[in-house]
């Protein structure tokens, strides 16, 4: 993949697709953002991101071409990334399994909004 | 009769205190950094002396409550930010990383500098809250009451955000040199362990401590924009805090014993002259326990209301991060049998650390069990837990580890006999010291409590009395060091007669550690194939 | 408060402390093996290979042994696992409330714990508790995290405000046991002890009875204010000797003039007495800061009448 | 490695050669990103958390969010991550002016990046749309809609905090390229803030759905 003393170039064409491709990708994920999927927007949203992401990580970060410790130092960082948010999820999506009253909290709104709705005339 | 070197890297490239200040030479940084981390690890244990003697009776004794709240949490933030987490990696591991793999210097020079302002910046700005009347949080910060304290709570925050672009910079500099500096015949696996222990804890510190970051902005934020992520009052979940302090902090406590596994791994080898038991087991046992520790932090949140299912899947991780530690415990016993022992004083603090540490790391598995952990959560039983793991661990593999390279560093040496004779009594006081807390903390003596039940007396005197020997003796430890670097007599390059290739320049070192390359011919523990004589007769 | 325990434990008080002990006695057991292994090879292989003379020797070259290493990797993983099982199976029994438990509302505040039962008593710092009976604590803090601690009974919860906690015991001998605040909260945290007094079945139908007609009304009003002084923990904050506190001390204030925070000046006599316990922010004593909590639904009037005059008698 | 020119200028006395010296940049510029990636991914960690307790809310509360101003960074973002990998593409062929220039394109690109974060942030300050406690706004349905507010500025915040930073290392790059510092033999520091400067641009490709198109 990576010839020692000079480095790889990456072709000017190489560029100018992927550019294109995230500009199209963005319209696209705007567009579908419109239509109510319910449950699946997040998804597809975070996955037109992903490949987003990917491309600009793989073309234009060279990581393609580039040696693979890059890579896996950008690997663990999104590792790291998912274990603190799937194993925090896992406290807070499920407190009230055992005892219901331990979900959830007691005063829904913080104390502000009871004077701000009394006061709130004008909007 | 040993020579000392006329040109070092102490005296070269020039003396004076501006040429020091703007050093690029990892061994100057190195030194700055010993004093900054010594002298803070004094002030925290005079700290802690001044706390056991409050508790020395049930009432109040000399001071008030608000007082000890703030001595106590002073206490644990200087210990953890300022002292335990640079100590070894930026102390020692800066000094001898690029000597022991044959390395000019760090990869990024100019970041060690810039790491070790960055370091004295947030020391200056978290001791500055003494000042501002001092902080009661305890040093996790733990919200809705850091948020609603009036104490000079942003002002430590700050001081620790700042230190932890120091943590960071390190961190970045060694996995950079440990990957791309090492000198030609030096391979992965016949790096001395320290590197190992090093480079796992870079690893930890680089994807660590970007979450204290981001915690500590989002504490200040929720103190002064009231921003509501952590603050029940705002709408916030104070449990969601503990998840993002604890993300970091538990992988933070195998930055601190990670550094001094890898010095006890030298210190073994080196003193009973014989080749580490399972080179790669320990090897890889240290990057087992860097990523296995970014699994378990839930477990210091058992009682917190966090949901039962979290505990239970914390609680699992949690017994497989222990088994490392295990490993390399019963690799050092077994790197002892048929060695030829010298019981110098780094041997000393060696064996206490095992000693030490098997205790901290069991009582480790009282705590991992969710049932037990349940009466023993926030009781003195983790006071005396943490400390037989941090200060029996890592304070001791310090001790060890100055011990063993300081006729390297200053080319002179200590008075041997005293260090040994301390050596015992630290471990003594230690044992005097914590052990009695494990006691209180098992008939549920709460921590963090300035007046206590009549029950918890006795224990507690004796710990006192403990921390006073405890304390005495660590003091003119580094007196006895300290001394040295001016009485001492000189050494010669190899004064324990050991294999590291940092033994094979001259002590002290040279500007470029070596002034003639030197070609690897053997491993770091070859000690069946190479004699190696001591240039000092002990 | 007695606490009859062993040298390592304190006394079973609860139905579910003789499984926590068994784990416990397990997992001190196993610990103790690995480290009489580590401490006996320790001393033996220091002992008998330590260097004999001065001259240096070659050691042999064992670099590893790989059963060996399979042995103390796998007997501790399988130990563990064991300890993981019953330390869940316990963690269970403490979390699943049984069904016909009795209720009562625990609420934390900077520095003591109120307890509401279901018959609508109050009690600050002393929970009175059935033996035998499986209670339901439902916690919740006003302030800042507490945590609900009984060593006796082998329980512990956090009190986290803004949100519910729920944890239970079923004590089984009547007596005295401690209750700790395990988190900390502040100044007052180390006097936040609070008292679970366990009555036998038919003394606790005495007490709820006699604590339904209120049983002080007979009793003079300066000496009913003295009871409360103790009981509503006033202490923590505010002395009888003349000495600041964390609330200025009420030897006598009665009838002094005291300059507010926002400088006006106000006399103290009963209304403004009986105010600062309804209503403690509104009229804060210069240089006090404003935490006292208030006593609203907690006190009766006739325990106002009997904490003023309580006051009356602290003269200089 | 007998390579046959001279001792070059900037490489420093501690590396065996430049091909050392390039890669240990680059594995340490590696490694920060690591941590950029976790300090970011903290906010998207609250972020994940507070919509899944009150998804409802987060709901209401984006509608405030103009998606047509964010489409429009997103876009203008894309294009400077285009511009600068051209200016490293450039340097590569040792075209010096043109590296300038697609510099300067990329500092532009940005610099409209945080006027239209301007507008945007300017027109919630008036309508009382403030992080935390000094969130005045009513009218959106949920509980404690400050929340959002506050997620919202402080990822936006400190992502516009982190093009400052780029705007500001880009400016140096082309300061260093007039100096004519670089060739196609030596272009690291290029490299190296184009690899910063595409990590920014891939926080905001996260940014810019999560915050301002839920469905």
């Amino acid at each position: 993949m990576n010839n020692t003393h000079t480095h790889h170039i990456t072709p000017l064409w190489i560029y100018l697709v992927v550019a294109s491709a995230l500009m199209v990708l963005t319209i696209i994920t705007v567009a579908v953002s419109n239509i109510d999927l319910g449950g699946f927007n997040v998804l597809v949203a975070l996955g037109i991101a992903s490949i987003k992401a990917l491309l600009v990580a793989f073309f234009f970060m060279q990581l393609w071409w580039d040696k693979k410790i890059y890579l896996v130092i950008f690997s663990t960082a999104m590792l790291f990334l998912t274990i603190f948010l799937v194993l925090t999820m896992f406290d807070t999506q499920t407190r009230g399994y055992i005892n219901p009253e331990m979900d959830g909290r007691i005063k829904p709104n913080a104390p502000m909004y009871d004077t701000m709705e009394s006061t709130s005339t004008t909007h | 009769m040993n020579t000392f070197p006329e040109t070092h890297y102490l005296n070269a490239p020039e003396k004076g205190i501006k040429s020091w200040l703007t050093t690029l030479d990892h061994k100057r940084i190195g030194v700055m950094y010993l004093w900054a981390v010594i002298f803070f690890f004094l002030f925290g244990g005079a700290l802690a002396m001044i706390m056991r003697s409050e508790l020395f009776f049930p009432g109040a004794d000399f001071m008030t409550a608000n007082f000890y709240n703030k001595l106590f949490t002073l206490h644990g933030a200087v210990m953890v930010f300022l002292f335990i987490i640079p100590a070894i990696p930026a102390g020692l591991g800066n000094f001898f990383l690029p000597i022991m793999i044959g390395a000019k210097d760090v990869a990024f020079p100019r970041l060690n500098l810039a790491s070790w302002y960055v370091y004295l910046a947030g020391a200056l700005i978290a001791v500055l809250s003494i000042l501002l009347g001092g902080f009661d949080t305890g040093w996790t910060f733990y919200t809705p009451y850091s948020t609603s304290t009036d104490s000079a709570v942003i002002s430590v925050v700050l001081g620790a955000f700042i230190m932890g672009f120091s943590s960071i910079l390190t961190g970045i500099n060694f996995i950079v040199t440990i990957h791309k500096l090492r000198a030609p015949g030096i391979h992965w696996f016949s790096m001395p362990l320290f590197i190992w222990g090093l480079y796992a804890t870079a690893i930890i510190q680089v994807a660590a401590t970007p979450v204290l970051a981001i915690t500590l902005v989002l504490l200040i934020l929720e103190r002064t924009l009231g921003i509501g992520i952590f603050d029940p009052a705002m709408g916030g979940d104070p449990v969601l805090y503990q998840h993002f302090f604890w993300f970091y902090s538990h992988p933070a406590v195998y930055v601190m014993i990670l550094p001094g596994m890898g010095i006890i791994s030298e210190l073994i080898t080196s003193f009973s002259r014989k080749k580490i038991f399972g080179y790669k087991a320990v090897a890889y046992s240290s990057l087992g326990i860097a990523f296995i520790s970014f699994l378990v932090w839930g477990h210091h949140m058992y009682t917190s209301t966090q949901s039962v299912l979290a505990s239970t899947i914390f609680s699992v991780l949690t017994f497989l991060v222990g088994i490392p530690s295990g490993i390399k415990i019963f690799n050092w016993l077994a790197t002892l049998y048929k060695g030829s022992i010298r019981f110098t004083s780094p041997m000393l603090y060696a064996f206490s650390f095992l000693i030490l540490f098997s205790i901290g790391g069991l009582t480790g598995i009282f705590l991992g069990s969710m049932g037990t952990d349940v009466h023993l959560h926030d009781t003195y039983f983790i006071v005396a837990h943490f400390h037989f793991t941090m200060m029996g661990g890592t304070v001791i593999a310090f001790l060890g580890g100055l011990h063993y390279w300081w006729p390297k560093m200053f080319g002179r040496m200590f008075n041997e006999k005293l260090a040994q004779i301390l050596a015992v009594l630290i471990f003594i006081g230690f044992i005097l010291t914590f052990v009695p807390q494990f006691i209180n903390g098992l008939h549920g003596m709460p921590r963090r409590y300035f007046m206590y039940v009549e029950q918890y007396t006795f224990n507690n005197q004796l710990s006192t009395i403990g921390a006073f020997i405890l304390g005495f003796s660590l003091f003119t430890a580094f007196a006895n060091l300290f001394v040295a670097i001016w009485k001492g007599k000189p050494v010669g390059d190899n004064p324990w007669g050991v294999l590291g290739l940092e033994w094979k320049t001259t002590s002290p070192p040279d500007p470029h550690n070596f002034s003639v390359t030197p070609e690897i011919t053997h491993g770091p523990y070859d000690y069946d194939k190479v004699l190696a004589k001591p240039t000092l007769d002990l | 408060m007695e606490n009859k325990g062993n040298f390592f434990l304190p006394g079973q008080g609860s139905t579910v402390a003789p499984d926590v002990d068994a784990l416990f006695l397990f997992i001190g057991l196993a610990s103790l093996i690995i480290f009489a292994i580590v401490v006996f090879g320790l001393i033996y292989f220091g002992f008998k290979y330590r260097a004999r003379s001065k001259e240096v020797v070659l050691t042999p070259d064992i670099s590893h042994n790989t059963t060996l290493e399979l042995i103390w990797t796998i007997i501790p993983t399988i130990l563990v696992l064991i300890v993981f099982v019953w330390g869940f199976k316990t963690f269970l029994t403490l979390n699943v409330v049984p069904k016909d438990a009795i209720e009562i509302k625990v609420t934390g505040k900077k520095w003591f714990w109120t307890f509401d039962y279901s018959d609508g008593y109050t009690s600050v710092n002393e929970i009175v508790v059935p033996v035998n009976t499986p209670i339901k604590l439902l916690m919740s803090s006003e302030d800042v995290i507490h945590s609900f601690y009984v060593p006796n009974f082998r329980v512990k919860m956090d009190v986290v405000p803004n949100r519910y906690s729920v944890t239970w015991f079923e004590a089984v001998e009547p007596g005295d046991y401690n209750l700790f605040c395990t988190e900390y909260c502040g100044t007052g945290h180390s006097e936040m002890i609070g008292n679970v007094k366990v009555l036998a079945k038919n003394d606790f139908a005495t007490w709820q009875s006699q604590v339904g007609n209120d049983a002080d009304s007979d009793m003079p009003l300066e000496e009913l204010g003295e009871k409360i002084y103790k009981e509503k923990a006033c202490f923590t904050c505010h002395t009888l000797d003349g000495s600041r506190l964390v609330g200025p001390s009420l030897k006598g204030t009665f009838g002094k003039t005291e300059k507010l925070t926002d400088g006006t000046e106000v006399l103290v006599d009963e209304n403004y007495i009986r105010r600062s316990l309804l209503d403690p922010g509104a009229q804060i004593v210069e240089s006090y800061p404003p935490v006292m909590p208030t006593y609203q639904g907690l006190l009766s009037d006739r325990d106002l009448d009997g904490i003023i005059a309580y006051i009356k008698t602290l003269k200089q | 490695m007998s390579n046959a020119e001279t001792h070059p200028t900037y490489l420093q006395h501690h590396f065996a050669d430049a091909e050392q010296q390039m890669d240990a940049a680059k594995t340490g510029m590696w490694v920060f990103l690591l941590t950029e990636i976790l300090t970011f991914g903290g906010l998207f960690i609250a972020y994940a958390i507070y919509r899944a307790w009150n998804p409802e809310m987060f709901h209401f509360a984006h509608k405030a969010l103009n998606a047509s101003m964010g489409a429009l960074n997103t876009i203008v973002l894309i294009t400077s991550s285009l511009t600068m990998a051209l200016s490293i593409w450039s340097m590569q062929h040792d075209k010096k002016k043109q590296t300038f220039w697609y510099l300067m394109a990329t500092v532009l690109l940005a610099a409209t990046f945080m006027v239209v974060k301007y507008f945007e942030y300017s027109h919630k300050f008036h309508l009382g749309q403030l992080p935390g406690k000094y969130y005045t706004y009513t009218g959106i349905e949920g509980a404690n809609p400050h929340i959002f507010f506050s997620i919202y500025f402080m990822m936006t915040g400190l992502h516009g905090l982190h093009v400052l930073i780029g705007i500001g290392l880009i400016i140096w790059l082309m300061v260093r390229t007039k100096k004519g510092h670089f060739s196609s033999k030596y272009y690291t520091p290029l490299e190296i803030t184009g690899l910063f400067w595409h990590l920014v641009d891939m926080i905001w490709i996260f940014l810019f759905p999560l915050l301002y198109l839920i469905g």
